[in-house]
């Protein structure tokens, strides 16, 4: 049982209330499952992004045990 | 060949920095003819409401790989001899320099367009997120970013 | 709206006059968002020989009116806030700025197309002229510029 | 009987040997036929580049009395 981090920027960090959680998972699980476990009750909204391990990855993705996922809006830099 | 990448939440001067990064690092080298660069300025008004002050968020471990990556980029599509990106973060006030890109190359078009690369490629990919604080007393996150082609 | 045109024997320190027109003029402002800005500097390399030093000629009359109307021409084509063009003339050595193009914009599209062009225009319209003396002893004049497109 | 100034710049200066000289005219005259009044022996190079009055002009242009005519090579600025 390894732990991923899960962590949140912006507006979706602000509609979660909390910038950091985590999970405990044995095998890889996708990273929308993984928004669905730690938050049931809210919708990810649609044009939000993924990112595995500080790189742009998709809903479908795999995250394994011990990965960083973020969640967060379109970026607006620059 | 060097490369400088700094996020920031202290002031950035741009033209400063470009100056001392050259005087440290390659000041009379004789292999650059050309240098392009970009700076970003915060403005007062968006979409027609005045703006207050901006607070800048980013995801600092995916900023540093992402940035270096977009720098890596340029370098394998154009002939660069130098670059330098910095990006400010935290709370930024109207007329403050937010981002500042520049780059060294023999030639003009290679800077212009590794320049203007760079500089779309950050706000396309680079884990930044402005949020608005209005004169009002309203707050915002900034939807999206302004197209970089006219 | 402030521009500046300005062809000078003295030695140009490019950075350095940006943040001067800037403090001087605009220091502050909260209208641009975007500024873009293009050095060319002498290389000591050219087809392959050893350039020495380097002799600018222009046609004093013409320069002054050629790189007024391209200025204007960069001001209807896009909305420029400020436009700062500086040349060196006279007796260059490898390693000096030979001119600087600076456009301050309300956003970065406009700024990154006017700066090239006025680059571009400038290049092929305004009457300069290099003759290089090369460490070999011998001179000659540049037949013609690099092309601005990669 | 006005004047218009022939002036010269980078290698055909070299080649003239001198950077300014002038010709009396009555009235509008070819750029080319400026030339050829100045120069008679010596050909126009292929490339060059004619201005009347600080704006760029063809050999075909018409110079008026008092006009200032230039001819120089490809600008090599910037």
């Amino acid at each position: 049982m390894q732990t991923i981090k899960v962590l949140y920027f912006a507006s979706l960090r602000e509609l979660i209330g909390t910038s950091e959680t985590s999970i405990e998972a044995t095998g890889p699980v996708g990273a929308a499952a993984v928004w669905k476990a730690v938050n049931p009750s809210v919708e990810l909204p649609g044009s939000s992004l993924v990112a595995i391990n500080q790189s742009y990855a998709s809903l479908d993705s795999m995250v394994q045990p011990g990965d960083e996922v973020a969640f967060f809006p379109p970026v607006t830099g620059g | 060949m060097t490369s400088l990448i700094r996020v920031q939440t202290d002031a950035l001067e741009p033209w400063q920095e470009i100056a001392k990064f050259q005087t440290d690092n390659f000041n009379g080298h004789t292999d650059f003819g050309a240098t392009a660069t970009f700076v970003g300025t915060m403005r007062d008004l968006n979409e027609g409401d005045e703006v207050f002050e901006m607070t800048l968020e980013h995801y600092p471990a995916m900023t540093e790989k992402k940035l270096a990556e977009i720098v890596v980029e340029a370098e394998s599509k154009w002939p660069l001899l130098h670059t330098l990106l910095m990006h400010r973060v935290g709370i930024i006030k109207p007329a403050d320099p937010i981002v500042l890109v520049a780059v060294w190359s023999a030639h003009r078009a290679a800077a212009f367009d590794a320049c203007r690369f760079l500089m779309e490629a950050l706000k396309h990919q680079a884990p930044f997120w402005k949020k608005e604080n209005l004169v009002s007393g309203q707050s915002r996150w900034i939807a999206k970013n302004t197209p970089g082609i006219s």
